[in-house]
């Protein structure tokens, strides 16, 4: 399979691409699109970080089981609360873009500067 | 020139992120410490707790205690879109483009939705079997009420009712957290009987708070979806 | 065992809102109120045993190393007390400000907002010290934009899309911790990290420090503030400004101190502290908008607080928490008078505050004290952060804090001016328009004259503070004597 | 009676005059009359004694002191005596305006917060009670509203700067020594190196030379002394000012001591020549920007940095003669700057807040007793023979002469030239001359004003007979600084070369008085006619303009003016204005757009990898 450091480069890759969306896009949604990106990134790297070359997932049943070959199961529960923060802040910020659209009219971030100085 | 500075800068963090993670110690090497919350995770928590799926007790009840914050920010999530949209005046903007969906469209989701809760009832309430959870079969459910907004436009979801069920399932998952404190020693206990192995009825109180963070989490997020679509304030 | 309680009851209380509502939507202001003062009085009770030793409360039945424990020592119960006093002030403030909207919710997610904080400086677990973290800061976007004005939910925004790339940093470091070390207590860390050395490891508290900065408003992390602090509610501008930057502050200390410790950094973060303090002033003093300028004098004592901690020794993290909590008090009386005087004068210009002072002598009254402390004036507690914070940055003998301190003052000279001018603007201005000001309700006059209490009480005598202050900086700064407390 | 109990009769009495201020104004003028009189009768018990109580009450873990010597209590009793004085002034000054329960408590808490700098025995409880001093000042300066809110700013800045000068001294010396007492740090900085007692004093210079207008700091002064009501700006002028030469005093001499202080240099500059030029600048230049003032507060403000500079001239020169005049020109200026404050405040009292001196005139008739005071404050601040201010000036100049100094001699009398012409300017333009129509029926001042008036001209004349009274004091703490003893009697004071006799002056002086009056009283008296059917042909003019005091000085002033341009206070205009524009700019960071937020954070990240990577450690 790969070297582990491959997985790293996928998800610094993926963190990248999320903070340049943020960073050079105008339009508020492909902002957020682009945070999305990152959380992404991020997810997968503390899914990285846990994996543990050709282990299975952490899951006992009738037939297999032995602790020994079990990937870490606490980057996975932490990328589970990881998510639900996201899906919440993702939530949260959709809303707030669909007010900010009815006060400004547009999604322009150069336009939406009401508050500045 | 933004894109200049981005590049520039992203270049540099990439960079360092990439060297540094590389020289890291990761993964393997990391986890055989016996010492170690995963590994002690994976060779005792089955015996400890009697769920299968190691994940779920780790999630319910070793770190339950940052799941019961994962809930109350989707609960943030969903009165904060609320609050949000509480003042707001009634847009009729989109009204007109509407189209009712076609018979067979309406006729597909109303079949389809008890279909998809029951499914999604299956994978919370073998949580602590099977690979699933309260949050994916919360969100399962969540997405049956997306396809009837999508699908049904007549039909409305009992804001009363959902959130009844949130607060309630908040409570309870409070609750328990506060019986484990009487009953055993520390908030959020395993106080109940573990159960036979890989049975429905084991893992103590995993069960009961993942069905609690299911029903919360589909309610939740249905409110979320309505709230965004305006079908309700 | 009771800590727990400090974050489980406006937790619940929370949690059961829709179900109080339907009994009576009135109950819905009350229940901050109950919870703060039930919290107030747990921590008052544990305070003084917490100080002899500090107690683990374990969750989920699992010993510290390997679940989540909570760490009641004497900083986080101290700091859950003062949360939970300025939470009472303001929320019975609120009880009477808060009329428009969707009240339950907006008491619900105060509640949530009070609990992440408290959860967050309670918590020994450095991924449930971020979960709180978010509990605090998704609440706090909600609230700014609670009232869903044009400026309320920009300000959200912007808020939102920094604090969110802040947690995003926090969860790469915290990644990289838990990679290299297998473990999220913050103690174990402690222990490995004096063991390795690794660039990667730069990168977490890099990480960590820059996520945790952006809620404390160091500088360039802080541009969220000055939109948010104004134009919030100004119960929320409150509570933003006297909590959730502390817990930030609490955050970066923490990890700077207790988990990694390294000494060059603390150069690095004292200079951006000074940064902070010195641009927060200047842009206060150029500011006209009244809430604005507040927020911008929330950066600079912000960076006073971290530069008196960054000094580093028992006496200069001491001084940064008697300097957090004058602050905590000070800000809090600033922002939920302003409140008022903004809503009856109908706008936040410094110049149409002309000549309030006689219309609304009470509250005006707080302002000018508060804003005398915040300027560092004796008797008020203010002076007492200010006083110890030099007298540790002079007791090391060494020029570099001596000029350190100069830039310090400069910036505090800064500060006094724009603050006297809005005493000035309060008291000795006339009043273009004549207005007939309704009175201020008592539910706002009495928690913000409690509050100017303790500005002056503990001004007075700060003496109380000392050995309480003494043992939190040693629970902040004494790596091996936290990591013995909780591993045993 | 104890220091504290004294402090807390003060600081209580102060706070609350709101009490009686609730049930009735005059309720609330007896008490603030006698909260003051109390004070200075407590104040007045403690003559003669040392008291050094250390109080239970700790700060911080840092003991308070409170002590009482010979110094002390010769500023508490001129604090005291200026500060009832004043307040018996405002019975009638403020009577009509709002706000008043407000003046009272400021002037009450501001007249205890001297006393307790005066009774600190540590630099911490010296530091709160200076801060409580500043800030009160800074509310009671914009009390008058309009011009006052800039002067106020002006104030309370400086004074902010001067006190955080202040606590990096005192924290040095405390990092040094961990003590903050006086007597422990005496004791201990007579082995600091120089550099660092050059550093505490330059500090302390700072911080006081800018409480008491020393010139590159004295910007502040006359426009809070303007601005400020006038019962307060005798207070202003008289008395809080004098905090600064206090702490002169203590830091020179009790702190650092003269001997060690008289050795510092920085290559052939010593720091006391440097000090004592300062003290000489300060008394030439802004005696003659006071020549051109055409307003009479601000006249007389200029006035007090020039005397000022007599008192730093005279304490920084070290001889035991100069310290002598120092400390005694700081009550003779007490005395007499409070008198001509409130002689003007009276006469602005009655007509109605003019105190533009080109429009006043021949007021003498209309307010003798007010004339009969600012005369003899004149009198005082020039230095006639008989006043308090000859006593001291005397003092002054003969130290200065004995010492073989002829260019601060010079300056000294310069300064002495220059108050001599504007005071005639000043006396002139209001008293004398022609009244103008409008104040024909102006009346007398009312008698609460007329009193501190008559106590202060009976004050300047008394110390001036009988300079003995407060020079006994001031020779008791000159010998206690260890500089050689004064040889003092009732009736003056004995030098190496010459003896202060001022039995033999006054009847010199009486006898010269008789002969003038035996003069005019007997030679024909001028016949006052109107002036203005002479000119512009029976056509109407304004005849206030048509004084013929108006621009009294204009050639002079022609002649002088582009030298005594006030540069320090137009540098620091322009840091203010700096420093605005910065803000400005600085603001412009925030730029609203939520992407270079991201991008800050980004920023910040990105330049600590780069740091490590260049910086490796």
């Amino acid at each position: 399979m790969f070297h582990q450091s491959t997985y790293f480069v996928g998800c610094v890759g993926l963190m990248i691409v999320g903070l340049y969306t943020m960073l050079t896009k105008k339009n508020l949604i492909k902002v957020i699109i682009g945070l999305s990106l990152f959380e992404t990134g991020i997810y997968l790297l503390l899914v990285v970080v846990g994996y543990i070359q050709g282990a299975t997932a952490p899951i006992f049943s009738r037939t297999t089981g032995s602790p020994a070959e079990m990937v870490d199961p606490t980057p996975q529960a932490l990328v589970l609360t990881a998510i639900v923060i996201g899906v919440a802040v993702l939530a949260l910020a959709l809303s707030l873009t669909i007010r900010l659209h009815e006060h400004y009219g547009t999604l322009n971030l150069r336009k939406i500067r009401g508050l500045k100085w | 020139m933004r894109i200049l500075i981005s590049c520039v800068l992203l270049v540099i963090l990439s960079l360092g992120l990439v060297f540094a993670l590389e020289q890291a110690p990761f993964g393997s090497n990391q986890i055989d410490n016996a010492d170690k919350p995963g590994r002690f995770y994976l060779n005792q928590g089955m015996e400890k707790t009697g769920a299968a799926n190691v994940v779920t007790s780790v999630v319910v009840t070793y770190r339950g205690f940052d799941t019961l914050g994962e809930v109350t920010i989707l609960f943030i999530a969903a009165i904060g879109l609320g609050a949000v949209f509480h003042s707001r005046k009634k847009v009729k903007r989109y009204e007109k483009e509407k189209q009712s969906a076609s018979l067979i469209l309406q006729t597909g989701c109303r079949f389809l939705f008890p279909l998809i809760v029951l499914f999604g009832t299956y994978v919370f309430i073998h949580g602590h079997l099977s690979p699933g959870g309260g949050f994916q079969g919360g969100v399962i459910i969540a997405s049956a009420f997306l396809l009837l907004f999508l699908g049904c436009e007549e039909k409305k979801i009992p804001m009363k009712s959902m959130n009844t069920v949130e607060s309630l399932a908040g409570i309870i998952f409070v609750g328990i957290g506060l019986a484990g404190l009487y009953w055993g020693e520390s908030f959020l206990e395993n106080f109940l009987p573990r159960g036979m192995d890989y049975m429905l009825l084991s893992g103590g109180v995993i069960p009961i708070i993942y069905i609690a963070i299911g029903f919360k989490v589909g309610a939740e997020l249905a409110g979320i979806v309505a709230g965004l679509i305006e079908r309700n304030p | 065992m009771v800590a727990v309680l400090l974050i489980i009851v406006p937790l619940g209380l929370a949690f059961a809102m829709p179900l109080f509502n339907f009994v009576s939507k009135r109950i819905a202001a009350y229940l901050p109120i109950a919870a703060m003062v039930c919290n107030l009085i747990l921590s008052i009770l544990l305070l003084p045993s917490v100080m002899e030793n500090t107690r683990i409360v374990i969750l989920g039945g699992l010993p510290p190393p390997l679940g989540i424990h909570l760490v009641a020592g004497p900083l986080g119960v101290g700091l859950s007390g003062l949360i939970s006093l300025v939470g009472l002030a303001v929320s019975i403030y609120a009880w009477g400000y808060i009329k428009q909207g969707a009240q339950d919710k907006y008491h619900a997610l105060y509640l949530l907002l009070l609990s992440g904080a408290t959860g967050a400086v309670l918590t020994g677990d450095l991924f449930n010290l971020f979960v709180f973290y978010e509990i605090l800061c998704i609440s706090s976007y909600a609230l700014v934009a609670y009232l869903g004005d044009r400026n309320g939910v920009e300000s959200a925004v912007k808020y939102l899309i920094q604090g969110s790339v802040g947690s995003g940093l926090i969860l790469v470091g915290i990644a990289i911790l838990y990679g290299m070390f297998g473990t999220l207590n913050m103690a174990q860390i402690a222990i490995h990290i004096d063991n390795v050395d690794s660039p990667a490891l730069f990168l977490a508290l890099v990480l960590l420090v820059t996520g945790f900065g952006v809620e404390a408003a160091i500088f360039p992390l802080n541009a969220w503030l000055p939109d948010a602090h104004s134009s919030a509610p100004s119960s929320i501008s409150a509570i933003l400004s006297g909590i959730a930057i502390k817990v930030g502050i609490y955050a970066v200390a923490r990890v700077l101190f207790t988990i990694f410790g390294v000494a060059v950094v603390f150069q690095y973060v004292l200079l951006l502290g000074l940064a902070t303090l010195l641009i927060g002033e200047i842009c206060a003093f150029s500011q006209d908008n009244i809430k604005r300028m507040l927020a911008y004098s929330s950066v600079g004592q912000v960076g006073l607080i971290v530069f008196a901690m960054c000094i580093a020794t028992p006496d200069g993290v001491g001084a940064g928490l008697l300097q957090l909590v004058s602050h905590a008090l000070s800000k809090a009386v600033l922002f939920l008078g302003v409140g008022y005087l903004v809503a009856r004068s109908g706008s936040m210009s410094l110049s149409s505050l002309n000549g309030i002072g006689k219309r609304m002598p009470v509250v005006c009254f707080a302002c000018v004290v508060a804003a005398f402390s915040l300027v560092g004036l004796p008797p008020f507690v203010g002076f007492a952060g200010k006083f110890l914070i030099v007298r540790a940055a002079l007791a090391g003998k060494s020029i570099f804090f001596t000029v350190l301190i100069g830039i310090v003052f400069l910036a505090t000279v800064v500060e006094g001016a724009y603050f006297f001018r809005m005493v000035q603007t309060l008291y000795f201005k006339d009043a273009k328009r004549q207005i007939e000001y309704k009175k201020v309700p008592a539910s706002a006059s009495i928690p913000i004259m409690a509050l100017v209490v303790f500005i002056v009480a503990l001004g007075v005598y700060p003496d109380v503070l000392l050995p309480y202050l003494k043992s939190a900086a040693a629970d902040l700064l004494n790596k091996a004597g936290y990591i013995k407390e909780v591993l045993g | 009676m104890t220091l504290g109990l004294l402090l807390i009769v003060a600081f209580g009495g102060a706070l609350l005059v709101y009490l009686p201020g609730k049930i009735s104004s005059k309720l609330r003028d007896v008490w603030a009359v006698l909260v003051a009189l109390a004070v200075l009768l407590g104040t007045a018990t403690f003559y003669g004694k040392s008291v050094h109580d250390a109080l239970s009450y700790q700060f911080l873990g840092l003991p308070l002191v409170l002590r009482t010597n010979d110094l002390s209590w010769f500023f508490a009793i001129a604090i005291s005596g200026v500060g009832s004085f004043s307040i018996i002034f405002s019975l009638s000054y403020i009577k009509n305006r709002e706000r008043t329960d407000f003046y009272y408590s400021l002037m009450l808490l501001i007249n205890a917060s001297m006393l307790g700098i005066v009774f600190a025995g540590d630099l911490l409880s010296f530091y709160v009670f200076w801060e409580i001093m500043s800030w009160a000042t800074f509310l009671l300066i914009s009390y008058n509203r309009g011009n006052a809110l800039p002067a106020g700013m002006k104030y309370i800045v400086m004074s902010m700067t001067g006190s955080a000068a202040y606590l990096v001294a005192a924290l040095s010396l405390y990092a040094k020594y961990s003590t903050l007492t006086f007597s422990a740090i005496s004791t201990q900085i007579t082995t600091a190196s120089p550099g660092f007692t050059s550093f505490i004093l330059i500090l302390g210079f700072m911080v006081f030379g800018i409480k008491n207008a020393l010139v590159p700091f004295h910007t502040w002064l006359p426009d809070a002394h303007s601005e400020a009501p006038s019962p307060f700006s005798a207070v202003l002028s008289g008395i809080l000012i004098k905090m600064g030469t206090y702490g002169f005093i203590l830091f020179l001499y009790v702190l650092v001591g003269f001997h060690q202080f008289s050795q510092l240099a920085w290559k052939a500059v010593s720091l006391q020549s440097v000090l004592c030029w300062l003290g000489a600048i300060t008394i030439v230049i802004p005696t003659f920007i006071a020549l051109m003032q055409d307003d009479a507060k601000r006249l007389l403000a200029w006035h007090s940095i020039g005397q000022i500079g007599y008192i730093i001239l005279g304490i920084a020169y070290g001889t035991s003669l100069g310290v002598a005049g120092g400390a005694f020109h700081v009550l003779n200026h007490a005395t007499f700057k409070a008198l001509l404050f409130l002689c003007v405040g009276a006469v602005e009292y009655r007509t109605g807040g003019v105190r533009d001196l080109n429009s006043l005139g021949g007021l003498m008739r209309r307010m003798p007793i007010t004339f009969i005071g600012a005369l003899i404050g004149a009198f005082g601040i020039i230095g006639m023979p008989l006043t308090n201010g000859f006593v001291s000036k005397w003092l002054i100049y003969k130290t200065l002469i004995l010492n073989q100094d002829p260019f601060l001699a010079f300056a000294a009398l310069l300064g002495t030239w220059g108050t001599l012409l504007s005071f005639y300017k000043f006396l002139h333009n209001i008293f004398l001359g022609q009244l103008p129509e409008k104040y024909k029926d102006l009346k007398k001042a009312p008698t609460s004003m007329q009193i501190p008036i008559l106590l202060y001209s009976g004050i300047i004349v008394l110390f001036g007979v009988l300079p003995g009274i407060p020079l006994k004091i001031i020779a008791g703490f000159v010998t206690s600084f260890g500089l050689t003893p004064l040889n003092v009697n009732l009736w003056g004071i004995v030098s190496e070369t010459g003896t202060l006799n001022t039995i033999n002056l006054s009847m010199a002086v009486v006898s010269a008085f008789f002969a003038a009056w035996v003069v005019f009283a007997f030679s024909r008296r001028s016949v006052p006619t109107t002036a203005q059917d002479t000119y512009a042909a029976g056509a109407s003019i304004p005849r206030d303009k048509y004084q013929y005091s108006v621009e009294f000085y204009n050639p002079l002033y022609r002649m002088m003016g582009r030298y005594l341009r006030d540069v320090v206070d137009e540098f620091y205009g322009w840091l203010a204005r700096v420093t605005q524009m910065t803000g400005e700019i600085v603001r412009r960071l925030y730029t609203g757009d939520a992407r270079d937020y991201v991008l800050y954070i980004v920023l910040i990240v990105a330049a600590s990898i780069g740091l490590k990577i260049w910086w490796p450690t």
